[in-house]
């Protein structure tokens, strides 16, 4: 913080610190962890967790800042070392966009954590929490940073590792379950991973990014075969991180136990890192040097990615829980978010992007109002919620607004990517994918639409008598969110634009 | 003409009594009279009579012009307007058992 | 028009005032509105116009030529005797509806285009089935229904005609017409269009029903203000637009000859008088289609003695229903006995529509037989003739002799009022005053009249027809031949839409239930099919939905890593 | 009417707010429900004032805009009022401050709950009907159909009863399936095709799509506009009748319909572009599925014996012939489409309003019911008369003047058939409309005791057809004496009724407005 500040005051000093900025976004939460787990007091590693996260979106800013007025991407050499022998962070529009998101989720929903880890967690534990949710932070900023394969997965365990213990500390005790799948599950992924980037290294000899994708062109030439499989490895273990479906069968548990702020910090987060990570991999690295269509994997990406807008979106609608529910959502979501993957041209990529920031903002927002409503009422189940709109008129409405976003309805940030996505579907010649977008955000209006019937269209029971609107530490978050939901519907300066740049930065490379 | 020197109350009885049948039997009497006394009636009978007579002769009187060449006819109107009459009440009776429906027949 | 109202608005201001007042200020008032319309109509300068622009049209509200302006005349005529014969009803609704009635008929015939001839159309459909209304009888609301949808049903008609029209000729002015041969061009159409359309007005038979079927069905009042004003405005119609239609001989010749044998059995003595009232209009519509200026003279004055003694028998016949509640025949009989005075207009309306000498019938049927003679028309003649015959067996005769004459009912009602008998005592003074001086009635002819109705020839001619016709009613009498007056109803054209339409559309009606319910449950039970199937896949319990082991989601992934790995390999 | 003389386009940013800020007031005051109505007149009436004021702006040929702020590449929010908005706009807001006079007659007698909500969204509601009338582009328009839909949510469902929330979930449900199913890919499939969403006089689509695709498009936009209730769309309407009265007039004839219908007109004028879709041959198959829904609506108004879900029957019907106006694309048509979205709104306003008037008053909702109730109403009955002979195009009332302009269109178009179902739907309109004051004038008044207790057995004997409103005769008051509706509500139908009539004699300015919108490029068909 003191560094940030004197960067503030002294200009000749920020220009130094400046050019540090990429390994600040791993550093900062790292030593904010390590500080954390040396707190014996909850309260007072909280204060550190918001401090690091609120610096750490500071620096992200600077850094998206640095990129947008940069003509190339910026990169950074640790400790000096230049690779192919040292690890590079390389920064460009894509993942400068990613870590703003990352670090603007963990900035917006930390005071949330106050209240509700408070409540949720142990006060012994409290502490160990903010160091693991800090960790965590820090490996998601990290594998956004690196520009280095291996690096990738390092940063990969150090997150999945945290968010598996977050997962655990869940009150109910099925979030022990629900985090050893996850663990399995994980670990299944990242281990594809490591065999597909370890497969990389035999052929080309580098895990850095950059030179493996001028290296695989060469190599394919001569081995085909182990490129190719090497990508498949890569595609289903990221698959799994990201929960395409079917790969999504951790999901719903993991969300639906996990500490309400947890549940909320990964929803918004780590599944969109991990697209990243596939975006990176396979349009910069494989697209770049082979050509996309020796695997199927557009095709297969596209069925499955229709497959989970309808059927997770129908999952949802007969979800009671509605923690469940947002998780299917998010299920579904991410379909949407492969499908611009899956069409493949720039404008589908910006839809998928943008989607990423969309989703990011309007899932934490559901998920923060209904850990609100968990927050007083102690549970998530519908049939338990009858006329919560009338006691917690403030969270229901910005649940509603959040919602209407889900759906897609004009003037909110769903909507934007559902435009962008329908434009590259149908500027790709693909013009019935418009129909299969709209009709799975209409299943939305079913799920979404329960909930506001039952908020606020029954009496309200006995079980709510004691239920109001959470703390202002959890509902400005909720607020801004909320507005954030609005307000990237309405100007897309720094959701779409940016998007469109780096959907330029990955097709740019594509063979 | 011989049959109209007849009493026309008794003539009209038919449709007389038909529609009396119901009313008051004491007045039944004064009911045979179209005009309240059969003298009434027969005057007017008489003067019919006299204005169909006179009407005969000025055919033969007063220079018609033709237009049609059934009216060269001596006695055309009088023919026609009288045949006419016959044809159209009888046409009209076997219409009627066609058309002739009970009062109530639209009412359901 | 300097200083002069439209002459339609006239009434439509005394509805409105009508409408604000009450009692014995309104009756005033309402007797003042056809005279303040006649001073208007009077002081019209010859040849007025008046125009209003209109969205992209200009309207002609009002066109005063010899015409429209007999008409006008007949209907102010016809207007201030309503009323009069109406003055003792205290019906605001009537009293307005009868002004506005008036009113539109008035502003139809003034109207030189088609598009304010089509406004007034549609206002006279909807003023006067109030008259129906007002009866407030078991059938009257039925009836009043049906009165509305064929009133409306002509003036939509009109409407399509008027646009087909237009677009054929680009103009909207109402002149004549004619009837292009049915070619299928917009200008046949329009034609065929507005013909059937005034048609409907004119209840041509086949398209009748309505007037058979609401003027006995209307108060007693109000079917006097019925008669005077539609059909004339549809006669009208005919003789501006349609003037010298061959056609028009045919349909007039059928419509003189189709109601005289209802009438013959008809019990209902007012639907006697609307049969009747078809048959005069049929002799009409015969001199229209003619088309001379002899022909048109005589169905326009023709026309205008209809009102009056039509008028007049409709108000006997009022007078009657007003004071016994009825106008069956089978009913009715020796109201001479206290009803002399209405006895005796009724006789005078009963000599006119007969076309006795000195009555107003004779000076203008006499002209429309001559033209069907003169212009070669020698079947039309006779079957006109023979209608002619007929009218005096109905009119001349069934409607007095029933009504007060015939069997003594033994009713022994009072004299109509005194409003009444005023009016019936005008409409019977006009008869004969048309009657036996019609060279005023001839001067207001749209052309020149060149005709001597009493001549020896002509006279002696009708009074042999006539004697003769009444002679054979005597004999068919006294032989018992003559048909009783029995209670019944006998149907017409109108079976058509009050049974057979029922009939068809209940049962396609119960056909179209029966197909929405079986696609309705067989949808039903899909959709709910599915439904279910949805959730047994995808609920908690489903497929997608439950927990799954651990291990079976490595296999998943095993299974896509497999499905690459072959792919990449192969 | 003193006009503001302010420069057009602060009148278009004031006419979009003004509503808002009135929400706002409007919450403000809830506890003070005097205040809080004050607030929803006052706002009604300046806003009425504004819409007025830009009139001679655009009736002198200048097409004012606002706003141009783009979200995206392609999706811009921006206004630019022109004779069509403008009309759309004037028939909203007049009929807004008419409707809130009624309104706070019929909510205060019926002691309808969470007044202030009703209130708030009516305000939202109507700001979404300006912003529909004055959008320069699709997404505009699109955007605020959808919060159209949503602002008006609440107040279909205001009952919060069963009913309520199953005709509410209908409603919602359907229009927002239909416009996302639909509408939205028709819109970025005419952005795809076309690279614009502008409003462009003449269109922005001729010759850049051909045969089917038109066909196709044309389909999306027909049916994806819900609103517009084109059968088989048509059955949110008949559901949403379980709404307070002032929220079926507001449904039926201010806004939500007319906004249905207007966004197709638009579409057709400046997105087809008229002489294309002439041109095309695409629209026929929809004017006949419109000229359908014209006759199936009426018949099945007939069978209804409630009378709401009667004249929510007669709406879709007269809907289609906006729709058919617009589709049928000749200059007179679409005048007369124009024009129709005026008289219908009139004419169906006050046929609503007298609906209200009558439940208020005698706590009766079945046509079956109101025999003789002419005679103790007769002020609101006469009104319901002129509406409905306004509906039915019977001269002297406005909608004659409509409805002569489409069939004359439907005629240049060669439309026969159209032009005779427009005739035989008058017809219909008299034998499900007039019986409605005919009996309620001649017929016999039930005694006291069946007139306001006893109506258990009739309601059950009279359910004609499957009316799509619970009887709430049920759940009567004790009896009362009948009388007239409270007198915010008599001078709201008088307003309404009189606006009627007057539209037959000064339809002038109206017609000029519409003469103005590019209708026409020298085509003949």
């Amino acid at each position: 913080m003191s560094v940030l500040a004197a960067a503030a005051t002294a200009p000749s000093f920020a220009f130094v610190i400046g050019d540090h900025l990429p390994i600040l976004q791993v550093i900062v939460p790292l030593l904010g962890a390590v500080l954390c787990a040396l707190t014996r007091r909850g309260s007072f590693a909280f204060a550190i967790a918001a401090l690091v996260s609120w610096s750490l979106l500071g620096v992200a800013i600077m850094l998206l800042w640095q990129v947008l007025g940069a003509a190339a991407p910026i990169t950074y050499y640790i400790g000096g070392w230049a690779p192919p022998w040292g690890i590079e962070y390389r920064v460009d529009a894509l993942n400068a966009f990613i870590l703003v998101l990352v670090a603007g989720v963990g900035a917006i929903t930390i005071p949330f954590a106050y209240r509700t880890v408070g409540k949720e967690i142990d006060e012994d534990k409290q502490s160990w929490f903010y160091a693991l949710f800090l960790l965590c932070l820090s490996g998601l900023m990290g594998m956004a940073v690196t520009g280095d394969a291996f690096n990738i997965f390092v940063f990969m365990e150090v997150s999945s590792l945290s968010a598996y213990a977050l997962i655990a500390m869940g009150s109910d005790r099925r979030a022990l379950l629900a985090a050893y799948q996850y663990l399995i599950m994980g670990t299944i992924g990242a281990t594809f991973y490591v065999i597909g980037i370890g497969l990389l290294y035999v052929v080309t000899g580098t895990l850095n990014l950059a030179d493996l994708a001028t290296r695989i062109g060469p190599a394919f030439g001569t081995a085909p075969q182990p490129i190719l499989a090497a990508l498949a490895f890569i595609v289903v273990g990221i698959s799994l991180k990201l929960a395409l479906f079917p790969l999504h069968l951790w999901l719903p548990n993991a969300y639906a136990f996990a500490p309400t702020f947890v549940t909320t910090f990964l929803a918004a987060t780590a599944t969109k890192v991990a697209v990243y990570i596939l975006l990176r991999l396979y349009f910069t690295v494989f697209g770049g040097a082979i050509s996309l269509s020796d695997l199927p994997i557009a095709e297969v990406l596209l069925m499955l990615s229709i497959a989970a807008m309808f059927i997770a979106s129908i999952l949802a609608v007969y979800e009671d829980s509605v923690e469940r529910m947002l998780a299917y959502s998010s299920v579904a979501q991410i379909g949407c978010i492969t499908l611009g993957m899956a069409i493949a041209t720039r404008a589908g990529l910006t839809g998928s992007i943008v989607h990423l920031l969309n989703h990011a903002v309007m899932k934490a927002t559901l998920f923060m109002a209904i850990g609100a409503v968990v927050y007083r009422v102690g549970t998530s189940c519908m049939s338990e919620l009858a006329g919560i709109g009338r006691k917690m008129p403030l969270t229901m409405g910005l649940f509603v607004v959040a919602g209407l976003s889900i759906i897609g309805v004009p003037g909110t940030a769903g909507f934007i990517s559902k435009w962008q996505l329908g434009i590259g579907a149908v500027d790709a010649g693909l013009w019935p994918l418009v129909f299969v977008l709209v009709g799975s955000s209409l299943i939305a209006v079913i799920y979404i639409g329960k909930v506001v019937e039952v908020a606020y269209f029954r009496e309200p029971g006995d079980n709510l008598a004691d239920a109001r609107d959470p703390p202002a530490s959890m509902l400005i978050p909720m607020a801004l969110l909320g507005a954030a939901t609005i307000y990237f519907g309405l100007d897309t300066t720094w959701s779409a634009q940016i998007a469109d740049t780096a959907a330029q930065i990955l097709i740019g490379g594509l063979k | 003409m011989a049959k109209g020197q007849a009493d026309p109350s008794s003539s009209l009885s038919p449709a007389a009594a038909a529609a009396a049948h119901g009313a008051d039997g004491a007045k039944a009497a004064d009911k045979h009279a179209i005009l309240g006394t059969k003298s009434r009636d027969n005057i007017v009978l008489y003067v019919l009579y006299a204005i169909a007579a006179v009407s005969l002769i000025g055919d033969f009187v007063i220079h018609r012009h033709v237009g049609h060449p059934w009216e060269a006819l001596p006695e055309f109107y009088p023919l026609y307007a009288f045949v006419s009459i016959i044809v159209l009440i009888f046409s009209a009776k076997a219409l009627r058992k066609l058309v002739m429906r009970p009062e109530d027949y639209y009412d359901d | 028009m300097t200083g002069n109202l439209a002459p339609f608005l006239v009434f439509y201001i005394g509805a409105a005032l009508a409408a604000l007042t009450s009692g014995a200020l309104r009756s005033a008032l309402m007797l003042c509105v056809p005279l303040a319309g006649a001073y208007n109509l009077w002081t019209l300068p010859p040849s007025t116009t008046l125009d209003l622009q209109l969205l992209d049209y200009t309207l002609q509200l009002v066109r005063a030529d010899k015409l429209s302006l007999l008409f006008a005349w007949l209907f102010h005529l016809a207007a201030f005797i309503a009323i009069l014969f109406a003055l003792h009803v205290k019906d605001r609704t009537q009293a307005v509806a009868g002004l506005v009635y008036a009113g539109s008929a008035v502003g139809a015939v003034m109207a030189g285009d088609l598009i304010t001839l089509f406004v007034f159309w549609e206002m006279l459909a909807v003023s006067s089935v109030f008259f129906i209304l007002a009866r407030g009888s078991a059938h009257s609301y039925a009836t009043a229904m049906r009165y509305l949808i064929i009133q409306v049903a002509s003036g939509v008609i009109l409407l399509a005609g008027i646009l087909f029209h237009a677009k054929a000729t680009g103009s909207i002015a109402f002149g004549s017409i004619g009837l292009p041969t049915f070619d299928g061009s917009a200008a046949a159409i329009g034609a065929w269009l507005i013909l059937i359309a005034i048609f409907i007005k004119a209840a041509v038979p086949l398209f009748h029903n309505w007037l058979t079927d609401a003027y006995p069905e209307a108060t007693a009042t109000g079917t006097v203000f019925l008669s005077a004003f539609t059909t004339k405005v549809a006669v009208y119609a005919l003789a501006r637009g349609f003037a010298g239609v061959d056609l028009l001989v045919t349909i007039g010749t059928i419509m003189a000859l189709y109601p005289i044998f209802f009438a013959v059995i008809e019990n209902d003595l007012r639907r006697v008088l609307s049969y009747s009232m078809m048959n005069q209009i049929g002799f009409m519509i015969v001199g229209i289609g003619i088309g001379t200026n002899l022909a048109i003279n005589g169905a326009v004055s023709h026309a205008f003695n209809d009102v009056i003694f039509k008028g007049l028998l409709f108000m006997s016949m009022g007078a009657v229903l007003y004071r016994t509640g009825t106008t069956k025949a089978s009913e009715l009989g020796g109201l001479f006995r206290s009803m002399p005075w209405t006895t005796t207009f009724c006789l005078v309306g009963a000599l006119s529509i007969s076309a006795v000498p000195l009555f107003s019938g004779f000076v203008s049927k006499s002209m429309i037989m001559v033209a069907a003679i003169e212009e070669g028309h020698p079947l039309v003649w006779l079957a006109l003739l023979f209608a002619s015959a007929g009218v005096v067996e109905h009119a001349g005769i069934k409607i007095p002799y029933f009504a007060f004459f015939a069997h003594d009912s033994g009713q022994r009602p009072k004299e109509a009022p005194l409003n009444m008998l005023l009016a019936m005592g005008l409409a019977a003074l006009v008869c004969i005053f048309n009657g036996a001086y019609p060279w005023i009635l001839y001067a207001a002819l749209p052309f020149p009249v060149d005709y001597a109705p009493f001549t020896f020839e002509h006279i002696l001619t009708q009074v042999q027809l006539l004697a003769f016709a009444v002679l054979a009613v005597v004999a068919l009498h006294k032989s018992g031949l003559y048909p009783d007056e029995i209670p019944s109803r006998n149907i017409d054209a109108e079976w058509t839409y009050r049974k057979a339409l029922p009939a068809v559309s209940g049962a396609v009606l119960a056909l179209a239930t029966l197909t929405r319910r079986g696609v309705e449950t067989i949808g039903g039970k899909l959709v709910s099919r599915i439904e279910r199937e949805l959730r047994r896949q995808n609920g908690p319990e489903g497929y997608f939905g439950r927990d799954w082991p651990t291990g079976f989601m490595a296999l998943w992934t095993t299974a896509m890593l497999g499905a690459y790995l072959l792919f990449a390999y192969l | 009417m003193m006009l503001l003389d302010l420069p057009p386009e602060l009148l278009i940013k004031l006419a979009l707010v003004i509503p808002i800020v009135g929400a706002a007031a409007i919450a403000l005051f809830g506890r003070f429900p005097n205040l809080r109505e004050a607030a929803t007149l006052t706002t009604a009436a300046s806003l009425l004032l504004v819409v007025a004021s830009l009139t001679p702006h655009v009736m002198s040929g200048a097409r004012p805009e606002a706003v141009d702020f783009t979200i995206v590449r392609g999706l811009t929010i921006a206004f630019k009022v022109e004779p069509l908005g403008m009309l759309f706009a004037l028939v909203a807001s007049s009929l807004w401050l008419v409707n809130s006079i009624y309104s706070i007659g019929y909510m205060r007698a019926n002691n309808e709950p969470r007044q202030t909500v009703f209130y708030i969204c009516f305000a939202v509601a109507i700001a979404s009907a300006i912003g529909i009338a004055f959008s320069r582009n699709l997404f505009t328009l699109f955007l605020f159909y959808e919060t159209l839909t949503l602002s008006t949510y609440p107040l279909v469902t205001h009952k919060g009863d069963d009913n309520a929330r199953r005709g509410g979930r209908i409603y919602l449900l359907l229009l927002l399936t239909t416009s996302m199913l639909l509408l939205l890919p028709a819109i970025i499939g005419t952005y795809a095709i076309a690279g614009t969403l502008d409003f462009t006089p003449g269109g922005i689509l001729a010759g850049k799509i051909y045969g089917p695709v038109v066909i196709g498009l044309l389909a999306l936009y027909v049916f994806g506009i819900g609103k517009a209730a084109v059968m088989p769309v048509h059955f949110w309407l008949p559901n949403a009748m379980v709404a307070p009265t002032p929220v079926s007039a507001f449904l039926h004839a201010v806004a939500v319909v007319k906004a249905g219908v207007f966004s197709i007109l638009k579409i057709v004028v400046y997105i087809f572009g008229p002489d294309f879709l002439l041109g095309s041959g695409a629209a026929d198959p929809f004017i006949y599925i419109a000229g359908g829904t014209v006759i199936l609506a009426s018949l099945m108004a007939m069978t209804k014996d409630n009378l709401k879900a009667r004249l929510a029957y007669s709406t879709i019907s007269q809907l289609s012939y906006i729709v058919l106006g617009a589709l049928i694309a000749t200059k007179w048509a679409l005048m007369g489409s124009g024009l129709h979205i005026a008289m219908h709104a009139a004419g169906k306003i006050t046929l609503f309003f007298c609906a209200g008037a009558i439940y208020t008053a005698a706590r009766k909702t079945k046509v079956s019911e109101l025999s003789g109730l002419g005679r103790v109403m007769p002020f609101t009955f006469a009104a319901f008369t002129i509406g409905a002979l306004s509906i039915i195009g019977l001269p002297p009332l406005g909608g004659l003047w409509s409805k002569w302009l489409l069939a004359q269109g439907a005629m240049d178009a060669n439309h026969y058939a159209i032009v005779a179902i427009f005739m035989i739907s008058s017809l219909l309109n008299i034998a499900y409309l007039l019986p409605i004051p005919i009996k309620a004038f001649f017929g016999k008044l039930p005694d006291a005791a069946s007139a306001s207790g006893g109506s258990g057995g009739t309601s059950s004997s009279a359910s004609l057809g499957a009316a799509a409103v619970r009887d709430n005769t049920a759940t009567n008051p004790p009896a009362v004496k009948i009388k007239e509706a409270p007198l915010a509500c008599l001078i709201a139908i008088g307003i309404t009724s009189l606006a009627c009539i007057l539209l037959f004699f000064f339809p002038q300015p109206l017609y000029e407005l519409l003469a103005q919108a590019p209708f026409e490029f020298g085509n003949d068909p």
